[in-house]
């Protein structure tokens, strides 16, 4: 079990990349390998349009006058950074790419369960893509990424349907991969992977899948909603006609609020990768952390509430969203603990992923802490809707999912293109992320509570400083994705070729060559042993 | 083959799943708004026509029924009467719409389609003028998208019908008729709930 | 495998489901009040459960199938119930305190 | 080059906000200071010495599961308990607050005062006194955001909100609306001046020309007609306007209503929406569409006048049965003694 499969001196062994030549080969495929390929190409594109927005609104704020475009056009920008990023960055990023890749590897089976279905799924992602990128060429989005009526309904007048639909149709392309994960995980594990066995990262994807699957649809119908209302100048969320514009939001948050954890639940998945692997030490609580994921993806429905507090919304409902929001923090509290006990005693190397592992703990700490400023009902009234909400989301955004799916490249790229990255430059990149993220988002919190309010072209002079600081943080933070992007470029062909297993990892994935062959095993693995069984020596007294 | 099928079923089950939360979002926004007009809610239901609604109920519950009995033909390899029920199940599903298209087509006359500037009045109960106007979008979206469904279950039973031809299916090979029998029926389980909610529910209500 | 249903079972749920639509169609005529609401509800409830359980075949599939049929219908459940946690309690006024 | 690093606190909550978020944030501080030390720690401590080393696996603790879910949880609960005592305390307008009334439309707050002051994206407030804001909004959805005094409140179409405040520290403080609402979004910013007590009625007696709002609505009142029907102290053809205000008005269909500044405006908008006992349905045309916002508050406020100086603080007999001027035991649209005639 715990040999390698293949003899990591072999040249080039057959495998899934250079099984078939041709861009058929490419687009008319049905490996989930190829496929999660295709959809890195795809989100990374997207990762850099978005970045492109995000650099101009902060080029923009860079005076308080407003004095680079004028205020629709920076609408558009922070408007089309948000689509881009949300729907068609972070949804899909990691489930769509390293999920694909890994789910079925980790649970030693040949493929997902439906794989015509994930390619369908990707092209789907492909046509929002297209939709989103055309209601950008086109003239752009001026709604915000969050829709609201009766802006976006009636008054705004730029492409909101065209957005719309573009939204709508990747939300069947997540709600595909969700279907398929969950159907995958239940119906195509190995024999002897029980559900006790399963990686924490196939965990991680499992609850995300069902937060897919159950929240997915009712944002789809509601932003079809707005498009009708857009398209027949009349509709239910029509305050002319007695509508609520509150209950789009209720509509709205059901699903985009639990996003939020279809966004960090698999990087907190691949976090329990990286932390056992590189401190070569099982799980400190395997079974509370798979069940947080659970609880995350369940809990996660039931405060959507705290983003309303100030709309009117009724006070006893604000108090119940509020208790909830506080209960969801549990779960993700016992994850950042069990990951720091792990650390206890291990071995610890500091690998570029480890890096974004201890970037993500201290970064996502930082988001979700400051999560229950928000979550608190007085203090929220003061700081919904400032910079101190952008600072708290890109914290858990940023700070934690884009970490961890640069983590989770960095640690499986070896086992994706079959090549090593320069470690140092990753080391470097790794450390400028970091350090231009808090550059950049830490002055928000402040500028925050002082009062400054988010989507604001023009600002109060007197928060500038703080503002040019971020400036600042972006151009390095900037940066620090670009290298990775040449680096990763440069390895496919002239990076020294991977072993198997080049971090001494557990798990099938790693037991098989590298890049895997088309069907990734040889022969179907049996498991015998726990996840991460790093040591099969006595388990040690707790000091 | 039979844990072939399995994933298939529990796979459509998953993707039922979606249909349900993406209905229920409308059923959602629906009865929170009958809650709110509950008097205006009830007025629309003197201009909606129940009969059509019950025919259009009974039809749609036949081809449920020869929707199950194809399948059950399916399983038992029984390749004639299988086509034969995937034939008499779009019928009936033609038959849906058809009657559905006569009641659009009432609406219009009557003046209740307040959609796009309005051929709309609403001077029998001017007092929920406004408010009225909210369920017939209700109205006009809900049972549109199940339309929508009917139209994707069409399609879905002429490839299955084509298919059904060619001879694909056996007795060990009917996967694709029992999934799309899960969607027909699926989309007959709406219908039964779209049915008292638009039509029935305040129809005892005095209009004024 | 599964068990295959008699073609006599199909055509008596379909009978109970045509019978049911009759019953919800005239109840629905008669003046009960607030259950009228109920019944209509409570007849599509029944419906539903018999389209489910035998024309679907649920009765016979796996704890697994029936759990994530279930699971959808459960779902909306907590959809509607949230948002009237918000649409019921929206005009009371606390006064000056929670409770 | 001015660096804030912490909002004035100008009003009675503000303190108590700050206090809370000291709290907040020192928590906060103390559990990243201990996830950041433990983690530093335990990766120079633990580092990898040798490449073959294979610590030994510690599985869990079940001890220690709990406590690390169950403390947290308790901390929280006293966050959650602090902020809503705090929300659901400030939620009540005392019962002698002034009234301001303020519109947000796209691109600006305009504001009336009942003694007939209008402004444009500036706000007067006396010092010490509670000021509660009636908001509406003309088209979308707005947010009345003065950070110095830690309040919010969006503004939605279609309904009316409120929020109030007492200042408490002379000065010029940034309003700003921080609910995106379309181009000009962040030009919809404006001032609020405190003042105290003698230069705010300096203030008051300064502008004003058009009468007290009362006045206006009375003339509005005219303009639109309603007064040919809706008679003051005799039956016309529809209800009659003096001492309805805070009443409970009895309606056609058996109901009951609280008439309010939310039924007044439906009223005007929608008039079928809800007939009052003994009176015909069709009888009045809605208005919806030829009024605006600012309008319907001044018509609002002068019917409320008309409670008002049709009881003068005696509890008001007969059928509304309720005195129109006493504070209203739920803390929402507490009738206030703000028009001053």
């Amino acid at each position: 079990m715990s040999t390698a499969l293949q003899d990591p001196q072999v040249a080039e062994t057959p495998n899934y990349l250079n099984s078939e030549y041709g861009w058929k080969s490419w687009l008319f495929t049905k490996d989930h390998k190829r496929i999660a390929v295709l959809y890195i190409i795809s989100i990374t594109a997207m990762f850099f349009v978005g970045g492109v927005f995000a650099g101009l609104i902060r080029l923009e704020l860079l005076t308080p006058q407003g004095d680079m475009v004028n205020s629709d056009t920076y609408n558009k920008f922070f408007t089309m950074h948000g689509i881009v990023m949300v729907f068609f960055f972070l949804i899909p990023s990691i489930p769509a790419t390293l999920g694909n890749f890994f789910v079925p590897m980790m649970i030693g089976a040949k493929d997902l369960a439906f794989p015509r279905i994930n390619l369908i799924s990707w092209y789907i992602y492909i046509i929002g893509a297209i939709f989103a990128l055309a209601s950008i060429v086109l003239g752009g989005v001026d709604t915000g990424w969050t829709f609201y009526t009766p802006f976006s309904s009636t008054f705004s007048n730029t492409f909101v349907i065209t957005a719309a639909c573009g939204v709508f149709i990747a939300g069947f392309s997540s709600i595909l991969t969700g279907l398929n994960f969950i159907v995958t995980v239940h119906k195509m594990r190995a024999p002897g992977m029980t559900w006790g066995r399963l990686p924490l990262f196939v965990w991680a994807n499992y609850a995300t899948s069902l937060i897919q699957v159950l929240g997915t649809p009712v944002v789809a119908i509601t932003l079809a909603l707005v498009g009708l209302e857009r398209a027949f100048h009349i509709g239910i969320f029509d305050p002319a006609i007695g509508g609520d514009p509150i209950l789009f939001q209720h509509m709205f948050w059901f699903y985009s609020h639990p996003a939020v954890y279809i966004m960090i639940l698999p990087g907190m998945g691949v976090i329990s990768e990286l932390v056992t692997c590189f401190s070569r030490k099982g799980i400190f609580g395997y079974s509370f952390i798979a069940a947080s994921s659970l609880g995350i993806a369940i809990i996660g429905f039931l405060v959507w509430g705290h983003h309303m507090f100030v709309t009117g919304m009724s006070m006893y409902a604000s108090l119940y969203f509020s208790l909830m929001s506080f209960l969801v923090a549990v779960p993700s509290a016992i994850k950042i603990f069990n990951w720091t006990a792990t650390m206890f005693r291990g071995s610890i190397s500091f690998d570029t992923p480890m890096l974004y592992a201890f970037g993500f703990i201290g970064l996502f700490t930082i988001g979700g802490l400051t999560g229950l400023f928000l979550a608190t009902l007085a203090t929220d009234v003061h700081v919904t809707d400032t910079y101190f909400v952008v600072a708290h989301f890109h914290y858990v955004m940023v700070g934690g999912m884009v970490l961890a799916y640069m983590g989770g490249l960095h640690f499986w790229w070896p086992k994706i293109s079959g090549r090593m990255y320069p470690e140092g430059w990753a080391r470097f990149s790794a450390l400028l992320v970091f350090a231009g993220f808090n550059l950049t988002f830490f002055p928000q919190f402040i500028t925050g509570y002082l009062g400054q309010p988010r989507r604001y072209h023009a600002y109060a002079p007197e928060f500038q400083v703080l503002n040019v600081m971020s400036t600042a943080g972006a151009s390095i933070l900037g940066l620090g994705y670009l290298i990775p992007l040449i680096y990763f470029l440069w390895s496919m062909k002239y990076g020294p070729r991977a072993s198997s297993n080049p971090w001494g990892a557990k798990g099938l994935e790693w037991e098989t060559s590298s890049p895997p062959p088309t069907y990734n095993f040889e022969q179907t693995p049996i498991v015998t042993e726990e996840a991460y069984a790093y040591s099969h020596e006595k388990e040690a007294e707790v000091g | 083959m039979a844990q072939q099928f399995d994933t298939a079923t529990l796979g459509m089950w998953v993707f039922l799943l979606t249909e349900i939360m993406f209905f229920g979002g409308m059923f959602g926004a629906y009865t929170v708004y009958r809650g709110m007009y509950p008097g205006a809610f009830a007025s629309t239901s003197q201009f909606m026509n129940p009969m059509f609604g019950a025919m259009n109920t009974a039809v749609l519950i036949v081809s449920s029924l020869t929707m199950a009995l194809g399948v059950r033909a399916a399983r038992l390899g029984l390749q004639k009467a299988l086509q034969i029920f995937l034939i008499l199940t779009m019928i009936f599903g033609l038959a849906f719409l058809v009657i559905k298209g006569f009641e659009y087509h009432e609406h219009w006359v009557d003046m209740k389609v307040p959609l796009i500037g309005g051929h709309w009045d609403y001077k029998e109960a001017p007092q929920f003028a406004r408010q009225a106007q909210l369920l017939f979008c209700f109205y006009f979206f809900m049972t549109g998208f199940h339309a929508l469904h009917m139209v994707v279950g069409l399609g879905l039973m002429t490839t299955i019908f084509v298919m059904a031809r060619k001879g694909t299916f056996s007795a060990a090979y009917f996967t694709p008729v029992e999934i799309s029998g899960l969607y027909w029926h699926f989309v007959d389980i709406v219908w039964i709930f779209l049915f008292p909610l638009l039509y029935l529910i305040g129809r005892t209500k005095a209009l004024i | 495998m599964h068990s295959i249903p008699s073609v006599r079972t199909y055509v008596i749920i379909w009978a109970i489901l045509t019978i049911m639509t009759f019953v919800t169609y005239y109840v629905a005529q008669i003046e009960l009040g607030a259950w009228n609401i109920v019944v209509a509800l409570l007849i599509a409830f029944f419906k539903m459960m018999l389209v489910i359980l035998f024309f679907m075949n649920v009765k016979a599939e796996s704890p697994l199938t029936k759990l994530f049929a279930a699971g959808g219908f459960f779902w909306m459940v907590l959809l509607l119930g949230q948002f009237f946690i918000d649409y019921v309690s929206r005009t009371w006024m606390p006064e000056g305190k929670m409770w | 080059m001015q660096l804030p690093l912490f909002p004035e606190a100008a009003s009675s909550i503000a303190s108590s906000i700050d206090y809370l978020y000291f709290y907040l944030t020192a928590v906060s501080a103390i559990m990243t200071l201990l996830i950041f030390v433990c983690v530093f720690t335990f990766a120079i401590k633990y580092r990898r010495r040798s490449p073959d080393e294979i610590p030994k696996p510690i599985h869990g603790s079940l001890k220690l599961e709990i406590a690390w879910s169950v403390i947290p949880f308790l901390i929280m609960l006293t966050f959650f308990w602090w902020g809503a005592q705090l929300f659901f305390a400030s939620a009540s307008v005392p019962p002698n607050a002034m009234d301001v009334y303020v519109v947000g439309k796209q691109w600006m707050w305009k504001i009336q005062y009942p003694e007939g002051q209008r402004e444009i994206n500036e706000l007067h407030v006396p010092i010490g006194r509670p000021v509660k804001l009636t908001l509406a909004s003309e088209d979308v959805i707005h947010s009345f955001f003065i950070p110095a005094f830690r309040v919010k409140h969006d503004v939605v179409p279609g309904r009316y909100d409120t929020m109030w405040f007492t200042a408490t520290k002379p000065g010029r403080y940034h309003i700003f609306c921080a609910e995106y609402c379309g181009t000009e979004h962040s030009g919809m910013v404006g001032w609020v001046t405190v003042l105290n007590e003698v230069d705010y009625e300096n203030w008051l007696s300064g502008g004003g020309s058009e009468g007290s709002m009362a006045q206006q609505g009375e003339k509005l009142f005219q303009q639109m007609g309603c007064s040919t029907c809706h008679l003051l102290d005799q039956q016309g053809r529809c209800p009659i306007m003096r001492g309805v205000y805070g009443s409970r008005v009895q309606l056609q269909n058996g109901g009951t209503v609280q008439a309010d500044d939310a039924y007044i405006r439906e009223s005007i908008l929608n008039p079928n929406a809800k007939i009052v006992a003994g009176f015909k349905q069709d009888v009045m045309p809605t208005f919806q569409g030829q009024i605006s916002e600012e309008g319907l508050l001044q018509l609002i406020v002068y019917i409320k006048s008309l409670a008002i100086t049709g009881t003068p603080s005696a509890p008001q007999p007969g059928a509304s049965g309720q005195p129109a001027n006493a504070p209203r035991p739920p803390g929402k649209r507490a009738a206030t003694p703000g028009v001053k005639q």
